[in-house]
């Protein structure tokens, strides 16, 4: 293991390949380029992905999380860093630190329905979280996945959506704000889909990612639903500069959201999200 | 290449490698010149107006704004103003201080000037960076000599380009001597440096051009003048800075943004530091007049200025460098004394040369009339004058060697457009 | 085991510590306060003055007699010296399409520092669990502490706003110190009764003269430091404290201190815990090298909880409130105590003077009331 | 791929912010071989057309023909920043903004002979879309090399909104108001200049602009504590950023009270 001091010197990664997700949305698979082995990590851990002489900034890691060889990361396009990073080309070097923070409650799972809720990118912190319940976990319960998006072209990973819907006891449920023609899913927000995602998944564990916004309402609206607030898990984001706790920059009244978190159970939390400006 | 149409003229639209904006325009038929306009379209900003209505301790800070090359200048000169309004006079130990600040600002812009505007008309490249290429060790040289220059301002003064340490009655706090000891042997290659560039800009090819120029600097007995003095001039003026305005006067030309002043009913003079230099010479720096000895007593060509400005460059270098040596921290870094009504004359001499001020306060301290003559609007006549001067001894040339001396020959004067424009008033019309 | 020291004692000790390679840093007066300053002699310390502070007032006065450390806190802490306000992280060079990082160099200068009070010291613990007391530490930080070498002095004259009696920080200091003395004025002269608190302390000392202080004197320095306990010009009741401003979010109080606060952000900046910091990158113009910087950042800023495309604490209330909860509840959870040692850098330097010490008994009351 | 080209352009200033860049004298050099100076009068003869990579505007709009001027501008660049106090907020000479007031009912407009003038000094961001604004009067040229190395890099300015107080402890100053009972800007004040006033034991005078946050009813509190009257505040809110629209604001609720 690397001695901690030097875990905060980033690491350089080459991109072994890179595919666009959405019109501002890209993936990008990574694999160390320094001669050392690539390091694991636990669904919804993030690492800080940079490019020197730019910045970093904190990205989920969004590959099944046995993969052992490379990382992948899904990026938007939001400023001067994630475009660097998702400019770089196939060959090119970016550079990671980590992994860090808090992971889905996986070892939970054993004998229970579990209900994935994403809205927009918030997908991508989930997404390693879904290969591992619903190939892996052998003895969980049904899984239900509700997914929103502002229009149909936001969806991401598509593809893992249709084969995730294929399995057993695994059902999608899709929704977007603004339709297209073709789109036969339902529309409105994600709490619009609880209703018939519930009949076939009981009392599940739920893990949620989305904006804020999004996972206040998703979350009183489970509560509503008589689902213990307790088995309800959320990934968080905040600003963040170091990821470890010694900036101060992702407090959530006494979380640090980089160590706490990112995920947080949402009985710890819902107060301080419903509350403003904390 | 001799041209066969009687009627040529030239534009150049945009003046380079001077501070501002101005243009000259030109029409020659045959040997006559028909149209010659040397014309300023720097936006006016009509500093006297807003001087009006502030308190007297704002002047040296909003009047630095005029010009960013010369703000120390300004800032002096408005400082001298308000102190014989009110009666204050300085300890030596921050007069010492104020010239050290004032050397440090000619250091910086006579470095700009000759190595990075002038220079390269003599040398004929476009700018002082691409010198670079062919005399690396000299630009190289320049740009340490114009940041020691910096680096002094921005010790005593807190930055470059606008100290914020001056004020009326001397500095908001004055360097400790260890801050000063510490830019010794900075200002001892410098002194070194400035005299190379004595030596190297004499060796310049210098156009014929002798004129007969009325020159007007400060004077003192005591010291090569800058922060203060008389006004004199070759022709025999010689009054107090107060007398300013009985002897010069400004008017405002058409089509130009900035006021020209002449003598009374006399003309044009000349302002900067041929003006300074054949008025005060024997007052260098004793290092400066000896790297000056080979030149001529009286500089009359306008194209020798930059070898003036080098002499300058190390009378600034050589005296900076000796206030450095004997800095004792002034006991209090600035003298009081208390609001009075009254109104006060200040002057200095700016890179560029005179620099003169005027302001009225009341008894509360608030400015209600205020009056700046800067150094490119003294000259600008001068500058006409010698580009019709120039013309017809170049008129056998093509047109782009005759604009490539035409503008030579207004850089000679290092002209401050930003300066020139700071003036008028702003009035406007009630329907 | 203890000493007492000489005045011109304590000058030979700057010189052994100098000897030893160490920048010796002291309160000077600077301008218009005391601050940390290197020094090379006590001749250059604060002597016979004291400071007089107040809520967004500071000013010096002379003293009666000539104590080199007749004051309090200065404007700086320790916290300038070891945790600098902007510092590098690593160094990258890039060759073609790789780069390779270097950890910023640990800064050679080796910090020893007289005159540091026990609040300080307290505050330097508080860094301690933060900075390195996690799974991740502060690299930088960490070689800067074990390379510095503290000389506490105890404190005898507390200050109008000091309330580290309150936060059991001080007077006296009980650890965090290589070495710590009281001054004493003995005799119309000045003596420094001393303890060890690190070997490091006793072999420094070895090679500074002095004398073993005898039962009479070790009294006097103890009951200076306790006469100076029930002096405190201010104090704080903390039982409670965290768990009434954590459950207090939206007080209405919060809203009248923000009509107040400048969101300036100069509480945080002198206190001597505030730890939080922002990363800057930077690059050679031809891109051949970066740096990655950290510097002081404050949770007054807006562009500090910048997130999806807006602050989260947008109004001045809510950055008033992450401050002082974050400092006197949610710190009291993530790392075990109080972010606060009572030393009142806050309230003296608060332009506008804001005194968390008045406004937290309103706050209760007006619940209460 | 070419080098990136630079233009450097002036509207009504004092030269001072593009003399920032001659200022850099250790890195004028780097500049050079890392741009091309396509287009800089002050400093060289040598011009070349756009487009530009990167224009950097200093000064205001003061005249009709400097109001197209700086739409050919935007034209021909890829990217506008804005430098200095004049370029960004509209200068000292936007004071004359203020003459237009009830006192002058209707049309103000210049005298004949000054035809060219407009009645107001605009910052360039009121004509043209800016993609980064350097603060202050002048610029730090500190700020103005990271801008550049910034831009060849892709990165973000570092361009802090918080204010001078900041950067004030950061140098280890002690404050000027609390340890001088001097009035000073400072709390409202953008940083960036690294608090040059109170290092130099003087209140700082705003030339930074605005910071993020201005609350000017509590420090117009705290100066009258210190004996300073309303009317020394709202001259000192109206110097260099006098149309900077929080400082604009908050002389005007001043001058209101
Ligand atoms: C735990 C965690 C996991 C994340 N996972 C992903 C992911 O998988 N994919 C993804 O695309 N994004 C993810 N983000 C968000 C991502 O970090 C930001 O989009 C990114 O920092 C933007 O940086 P920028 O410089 O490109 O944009 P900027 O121009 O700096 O800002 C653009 C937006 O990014 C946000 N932002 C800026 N700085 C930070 C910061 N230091 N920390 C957090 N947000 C910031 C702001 O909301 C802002 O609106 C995650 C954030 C966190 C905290
Ligand atoms: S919160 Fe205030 S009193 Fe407490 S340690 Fe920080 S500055 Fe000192
Ligand atoms: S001197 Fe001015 S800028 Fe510095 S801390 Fe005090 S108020 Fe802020
Ligand atoms: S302290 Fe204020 S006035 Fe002084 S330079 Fe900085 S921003 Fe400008």
């Amino acid at each position: 293991m690397d001695d901690q001091a030097s875990t905060l010197i980033p690491r350089p990664f080459e991109v072994v390949a890179k595919r666009r997700e959405t019109h501002d949305v890209t993936t990008l698979m990574v694999e160390p380029s320094d001669g050392r082995s690539c390091f694991g990590f636990e669904p919804a851990q993030m690492g800080m992905i940079g490019v020197p002489g730019v910045g970093e900034v904190p990205i989920s890691f969004s590959n099944h999380p046995d993969t052992s060889r490379c990382l992948s990361v899904t990026i938007r396009n939001a400023g001067a860093v994630t475009a660097a990073i998702t400019g770089t080309e196939v060959g090119g070097v970016i550079t990671v630190r980590g992994p860090y923070g808090t992971s889905w409650p996986i070892d939970l799972v054993a004998g229970r329905d579990v209900l994935f809720v994403a809205g927009g990118l918030g997908l991508a912190p989930l997404r390693s979280a879904v290969f591992a319940v619903a190939e892996e976990s052998a003895e969980r319960g049904s899984v239900g996945i509700v997914y929103g998006a502002k229009t149909p072209e936001d969806m991401l990973f598509k593809g893992d959506l249709e084969i995730w819907g294929e399995y057993d006891d695994v059902d999608v449920h899709l929704t977007v704000d603004a339709p297209t023609e073709e789109w036969t899913g339902g529309v409105g927000l994600v709490t619009a889909l609880f209703e018939e995602a519930l009949d076939s998944v009981r009392t599940p564990l739920v893990m949620m990612c989305g904006p804020d916004l999004m996972m206040i309402n998703a979350g009183r609206d489970l509560v509503a639903r008589d689902i213990d607030p307790s088995d309800i898990w959320v990934t968080l984001e905040r600003n963040m500069k170091c990821a470890v706790g010694l900036c101060g920059h992702c407090q959530l009244g006494p979380l640090f959201v980089c160590k706490d978190g990112p995920v947080l159970r949402y009985d710890r939390v819902a107060d301080l999200l419903e509350m403003r400006e904390v | 290449m001799h041209k066969t149409d009687r009627l040529r003229s030239f534009r150049i639209e945009e003046l380079t490698r001077v501070e501002g904006e101005g243009a000259l325009e030109v029409v020659v038929d045959g040997d006559e010149i028909v149209d010659l306009e040397f014309r300023i379209f720097e936006s006016p900003r009509f500093f006297e107006a807003f001087l009006r209505g502030r308190e007297y301790t704002e002047a040296p800070d909003i009047t630095a704004r005029i010009c960013g090359i010369c703000p120390v200048a300004y800032q002096t000169s408005s400082i001298n103003a308000m102190e014989q309004i009110l009666g204050i006079r300085v300890s030596p130990q921050i007069r010492d201080l104020r010239r050290l600040l004032y050397m440090a600002e000619w250091i910086e812009s006579h470095a700009l000037h000759i190595y990075l505007l002038h220079a390269p008309d003599f040398l004929g490249f476009p700018s002082g960076m691409a010198m670079a290429a062919e005399f690396p060790t000299e630009v190289r040289d320049a740009l340490r000599l114009k940041s020691i220059g910096n680096d002094l301002m921005a010790c005593i003064g807190g930055r470059e380009i606008h100290p914020v340490n001056p004020m009326v009655g001397g500095f908001h706090r004055a360097p400790t001597p260890d801050q000063l000891r510490a830019v010794e042997p900075d200002m001892e290659w410098a002194l070194e440096a400035a005299l190379r560039t004595v030596a190297l800009v004499s060796t310049f090819p210098f156009p014929e051009l002798d004129l007969d120029y009325e020159f007007v600097a400060l004077s003192d007995p005591d010291e090569y003048a800058v922060l203060d003095g008389r006004i004199r001039s070759s022709e025999g003026i010689d009054i107090t800075v107060d007398e300013f305005n009985d002897v010069f006067v400004e008017e405002h030309v058409e089509r130009s943004n900035a006021l020209h002043a002449r003598i009374r009913d006399r003309g044009s003079y000349h302002v900067g530091p041929i003006a300074r230099f054949n008025l005060n010479r024997e007052q260098l720096h004793p290092v400066a007049l000896k790297a000056a000895r080979g030149i001529e007593p009286v500089v009359v060509n306008p194209f020798r200025s930059i070898v003036v400005r080098a002499v300058e460059l190390v009378h600034a270098c050589a005296t900076g460098l000796d206030i450095v040596r004997r800095y004792v921290r002034p006991e209090s870094p600035a003298a009081t004394a208390p609001v009075r009504a009254g109104e006060g004359h200040g002057a200095s001499e700016a890179p560029r040369g005179l620099l003169y001020h005027r302001y009225r306060i009341d008894e509360s301290g608030i400015i209600t009339d205020a009056q700046i003559v800067p150094p490119t609007s003294q000259n600008q006549l001068r500058i006409e004058e010698d580009l019709r001067r120039l013309i017809p001894t170049i008129l056998g040339l093509t047109d782009e060697e005759m604009q490539h001396h035409l503008e030579q020959a207004i850089r000679n004067y290092d002209p401050c457009i930003s300066c020139a424009t700071h003036f008028l008033d702003f009035r406007v019309h009630r329907s | 085991m203890s000493f007492v020291l000489k005045r011109s004692e304590l000058d030979q000790l700057v010189t052994v510590l100098r000897e030893d390679g160490y920048q010796v840093y002291g309160p000077v007066v600077v301008d218009r306060a005391i601050r940390y300053r290197r020094i090379d002699s006590i001749d250059e310390l604060a002597i016979g003055v004291r400071d007089v502070q107040g809520p967004g007032r500071y000013s010096l006065v002379e003293r009666a007699d000539d104590a080199i450390f007749g004051h309090t806190v200065g404007v700086t802490s320790l916290k300038d010296l070891f945790f600098p306000p902007r510092r590098a992280v690593w160094t990258a060079a890039r060759d073609g399409d790789s780069y390779r990082f270097e950890p910023a160099a640990p800064t050679g200068a080796r910090v020893a520092v007289i005159g540091a009070r026990s609040c300080e010291l307290a505050a330097m613990s508080i860094h301690d669990t933060v900075l390195l007391g996690g799974e991740y530490v502060d690299a930088d930080y960490e070689a800067r502490r074990k390379a510095g070498f503290i000389v506490s002095i105890d404190c005898t004259e507390p200050g109008e706003v000091c309330f580290c009696a309150s936060m059991g920080t001080g007077p006296g200091a009980d650890g965090g110190f290589d070495l710590a003395m009281t001054e004493l004025r003995v005799d119309g002269g000045w003596e420094y009764v001393g303890r060890y608190g690190t070997q490091r302390g006793e072999a420094i000392l070895e090679r500074v003269e002095h004398r073993v202080p005898d039962q009479i004197e070790i009294g006097q320095a103890r009951s200076a430091v306790s006469a100076a306990a029930g002096a405190m010009g201010r104090e704080l009741t903390v039982t409670g404290l965290p768990e009434f401003l954590a459950s207090h979010r939206q007080h209405p109080s919060w809203a009248d201190i923000a009509d107040r606060c400048l969101a300036c952000g100069n509480c945080t900046q002198a206190c001597p815990t505030c730890f939080c910091v922002s990363t800057i990158d930077t690059s050679s113009l031809d891109g051949a090298t970066m740096t990655h910087d950290v510097r002081w950042d404050s949770c007054f800023s807006l562009d500090f909880s910048f997130m999806g495309g807006r602050p989260q604490r947008a109004s001045i209330d809510a950055r008033y409130r992450q401050w002082l909860t974050h400092k006197l509840s949610g710190w009291v959870e993530q790392f075990g105590s109080s972010g606060c040692v009572g030393c009142g850098r806050c309230i003296t330097w608060c332009p506008v003077g804001i005194d968390f010490t008045a406004e937290i008994p309103r706050m209760m009351e007006r619940i209460d009331g | 791929m070419g080098k990136p080209s630079l233009a450097v352009w002036k509207f009504a200033s004092c030269d001072g912010c593009q003399l920032s860049l001659l200022d850099l004298e250790d890195r004028l050099l780097d500049i050079a071989e890392a741009v091309d100076i396509a287009h800089f009068p002050e400093a060289s003869t040598a011009h070349a057309d756009g487009p530009y990579t990167v224009s950097l505007v200093e000064g205001s709009i003061t005249t009709p023909r400097d109001a197209d001027r700086i739409r050919a501008v935007r034209h021909q660049s890829e990217l506008v920043v804005a430098i200095g106090a004049c370029a960004t907020a509209g200068g000292i000479q936007a004071l004359r903004n203020l003459a237009d007031s009830d006192e002058f009912v209707r049309t103000v407009y210049a005298t004949p002979t000054y035809i060219d003038s407009l009645a107001t000094s605009t910052p360039i961001s009121d004509h043209i879309e800016v993609d980064i604004e350097l603060r202050g009067c002048p610029v730090s040229k500190i700020q103005l090399l990271d801008v550049v190395g910034a831009l060849l890099a892709g990165r973000k300015p570092d361009l802090p909104t918080y204010p001078v107080c900041i950067e004030c402890k950061a140098r280890g100053v002690s404050c000027v108001m609390v340890a001088g009972g001097i009035a000073c800007l400072g709390p409202i004040t953008q940083a960036g200049c690294g608090a040059i006033c109170p290092a130099y034991d003087r209140g700082c005078y705003g030339c930074f602009g605005p910071a993020e946050t201005v609350n000017v009813a509590s420090l117009a509190w705290q100066w009258r504590e210190l004996g300073i009257e309303d009317e020394a505040l709202v001259r000192s809110l109206r110097t260099f950023n006098t149309a900077a629209p929080a400082f604009a604001a908050a002389s005007a609720a001043i001058e209101d009270r």
